[in-house]
């Protein structure tokens, strides 16, 4: 079902903890649904310095967090926003479609951190260039919207 | 990724066609290969294999051979008991009674028959995953044709009171199925004793092949046809006969019965053991499903903050397999709707895991699973957020 | 009763599992068991077993695998094509048309739809066997939503003209079937350039194993679910894979199309071989079905003045195995509606002998059933009255 780089990210995820002190956190998704992602940004100068990331939630979901922190690590916040959920997919040598929405979650996740942080530093908001139907689980929903 | 060792823990999924049923079966593959419906002596032999499995069918259900009818498997024979029944008796009524818990194969064939204008009532289950004796009694009406509750249920392992749901069918008139695929080999069934009409079972929950089940139905029931088609199974069940898998069916369940006592006794103290050891060395673990009228291989617990999919994955990687009631491996939104109707939040439903013993398992299976379940589920609550929360309430009460 | 020698001319009726395609089975049945919809590594290969299956079985009809379904065999591709298209379109239409030589697969089925207030067309064949494209062209209207008509007929053996037929189903908007499980590695087949949307086919008349067969659908074809419940087959077909089964048909499909051509130049030879030793040595005899456009192993014919089961069993006494159209062996009244479709007295049709050359068959069983089947006419006809009126007609003459 998954690739092996999905699989080597699942069972050796890179940046998996928890910052203490982090400049910006954004959590997505909904336990009922089954998933939750956190995201924890170290920013120094407008750059990610450190990511971690906690994750609730199916292989793809732990394998997309740990991916899309690697690709978002040492970035610009502009960069790092860039970073779509396609792109992290890809990165992993692609995903079930029923999964997709598991890269969602990572895409969203650095969003909302990367808007906490802006935030916190009294800077406008990004607003999401093309922003996912909360669709979750590939069906319209309510019950797992976030 | 290889793991030196499988610890096969998925019994309620398939098992493995027992060698002795295989063997049993392959003389009908290139040898006996006559059609039992042709009258010369290869076809008679086969027709005479055919016979026999149904007798052996039909012994381990106290019915008689010719209530015995062969069909593709477990599904078929829902699927033709349920829409037979309803089709045939129309004009009576047009309300069927089942519960929130049944397989799919029954879940979806009421909901087809919804649209086809039938009005069906999912009765609810207590925490335990019993139907209570109660609401069925209350949902019976003057409509109600057909009610169908299963032996005993596929994920939680729950026995319902089938004897009692017999009685109060026969009682009122009402046709009585059980899908009792989970139940055959496990629980001892007597067709007449315990007033049941119709019966399905699929061979390869108890050892015998994938692709043959059989349905039975008790005489003088009506009941139209599923498959239309030659006249075989006494015009009731079109297509040519699978005879290696008819043979292989009868065979198996008459070992199963055989070992039945004996087995149960072995699988379910193993099962006990690593109940015992999950709840002692997992803390925030719960068991799904009925504390004592359970099947005896069968083993749910939930493990809070955590998701099953991912624990799935990382038992396979140490060779253990096993399934979760999780949304994420269901390719649909919800998880098990099994779990949810016990009254589990979607949460907990999410973190179960389902471990089903069987034939094969030993007490070093036990072992090796406990040890490696404890590593995967520490391992995954370190990455979870909802376990970083418990901890930080916890620390600062 | 013991013949020496046992020659096996029923290929039509099943074919004796290539041992092949046995052994390729067997790693299924206790080893690679895993249930495909489960993640675990076991339950990977099984899926890996079944998707190579499918690929094997879309090659051979020219088809996309993802547009190949499993069934438990023709019967049930048969009903699930018709029962599905007829109840996904009902609101295009309820119009069918189908033949009169159709499979009691087919046949019946529609007759079930009829009771479910469908219309239907059974379109009459010439006395070849074939259906006249005038007459289908005719038949069309704009209720019309399914042409199901079969690709060669199992019991005359008589080929239809389906790239036509397909051309003209397509031209209106209709939607074709055709229950190929008698050409399936006798006739090439595409159903892309034949314009075929739904095509059904059963492993055990291609040397492979009972039990399981195929549904061919194209994509974007409007159909049904006929079995509810789990989510294998991408939704479409519920219940747990035979993948043994499955496996066998794969290689079974991919081994008779490899073999195709050569095959049915020998068993072609042989079948035409027989034909003229039966009209030249045996009076009183006539083919059955299209001199021509016919399956290469099949001999539909009708010998005066006697009745097939007496003929079936004496052949039988001689190590024979072949089929007849006459009622008696058929339990219903009516000697077989394909004979009689084709413009043959009934008094003819009971006196039919249909012999279906495959594999196995050798120049020897040849000579053998030419020299047994002469004695065997000899001797029925001596104790028949109808033969003693003929003999005295001729002699009053
Ligand atoms: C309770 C129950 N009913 C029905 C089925 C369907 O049986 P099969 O998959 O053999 O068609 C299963 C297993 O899949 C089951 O566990
Ligand atoms: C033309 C035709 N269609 C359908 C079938 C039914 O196939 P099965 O018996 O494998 O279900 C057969 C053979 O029995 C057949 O010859
Ligand atoms: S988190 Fe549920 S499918 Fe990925
Ligand atoms: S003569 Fe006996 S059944 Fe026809």
């Amino acid at each position: 079902m998954y690739s092996e780089k999905v699989m080597d990210h699942f069972m050796n995820p890179r940046n998996q903890g928890e910052i203490t002190e982090a400049d910006g956190v954004g959590e997505v998704g909904n336990p009922t649904c089954g998933d939750i992602m956190r995201i924890f940004l170290t920013v120094k100068d407008n750059i990610i310095t450190e990511v971690k990331f906690q994750t609730f939630g199916c292989g793809a979901a732990v394998a997309s967090s740990s991916m899309a922190t690697e690709m978002i690590k040492g970035k610009t916040l502009e960069e790092a926003w860039e970073v779509s959920n396609k792109a992290v997919a890809e990165a992993l040598e692609g995903l079930p479609a029923i999964k997709m929405h598991c890269s969602v979650l990572a895409e969203e996740g650095i969003h909302k951190a990367i808007n906490d942080y802006r935030i916190k530093h009294g800077l406008e908001p990004w607003v999401e260039k093309n922003p996912h139907s909360h669709d979750h689980h590939g069906h319209e929903d309510e019950t797992c919207s976030t | 990724m290889t793991a030196e060792r499988i610890v096969y823990m998925d019994h309620s999924a398939t098992t493995a066609t027992d060698p002795a049923v295989v063997d049993a079966m392959i003389p009908w593959f290139s040898k006996g290969y006559g059609n039992p419906s042709s009258l010369y002596r290869i076809a008679r032999e086969s027709k005479t294999a055919v016979e026999k499995a149904r007798s052996q069918v039909a012994t381990a259900l106290g019915a008689q051979p010719d209530e015995i009818y062969f069909t593709s498997g477990g599904t078929e024979a829902d699927n033709w008991a349920i829409k037979g029944i309803a089709f045939a008796n129309r004009k009576k009524g047009n309300h069927i009674i089942t519960s929130a818990i049944e397989h799919h194969a029954v879940l979806h064939t009421c909901e087809y028959l919804e649209k086809q204008g039938f009005s069906v009532t999912y009765l609810p289950v207590d925490e335990t995953g019993q139907v209570r004796i109660s609401d069925l009694k209350d949902a019976i009406t003057d409509q109600t044709i057909l009610v169908t509750i299963m032996f005993a249920n596929n994920e939680i392992g729950t026995i319902e009171p089938i004897a009692e749901i017999g009685k109060i069918c026969r009682e009122r008139g009402v046709y009585f199925h059980t899908d009792a695929v989970q139940a055959i080999g496990n629980v001892a069934i007597d067709v007449v004793a315990m007033q049941i009409d119709l019966l399905s079972l699929s061979a390869h929950k108890f050892y015998g092949p994938k692709g043959i089940g059989a349905l039975y139905i008790r005489k003088s029931v009506r009941i139209d046809n599923l498959l239309h088609g030659g006249g075989q199974e006494k015009r009731k069940r079109a297509g040519t006969e699978n005879i290696p898998g008819i043979v292989g069916l009868g065979l198996a369940i008459e070992r199963a019965i055989a070992r039945m006592d004996e087995q149960n006794k072995r699988v379910s103290a193993l099962r006990d053991r690593m109940l015992d050891g999950i709840l002692k060395n997992i803390p925030n673990t719960r068991l799904n499903g009925h504390p004592k009228e359970r099947l005896p291989g069968n083993l749910n617990v939930s493990f809070d903050f955590i998701e099953g999919e991912s624990m799935l994955l990382l038992l396979d990687h140490f060779g253990i397999c096993a399934s979760t009631g999780s949304a994420c491996t269901s390719g649909s939104l919800e998880p098990s709707h099994v779990l949810l109707a016990t009254g589990l939040p979607a949460e907990t439903a999410h973190g179960s895991l389902r471990l089903t013993l069987g034939a094969e398992n030993t007490d070093e299976d036990v072992d090796y699973v406990l040890e490696q379940l404890q590593k995967v589920v520490i391992r995954l609550r370190e990455m979870s957020p909802l376990y970083a929360d418990h901890k930080k309430r916890s620390c600062n009460v």
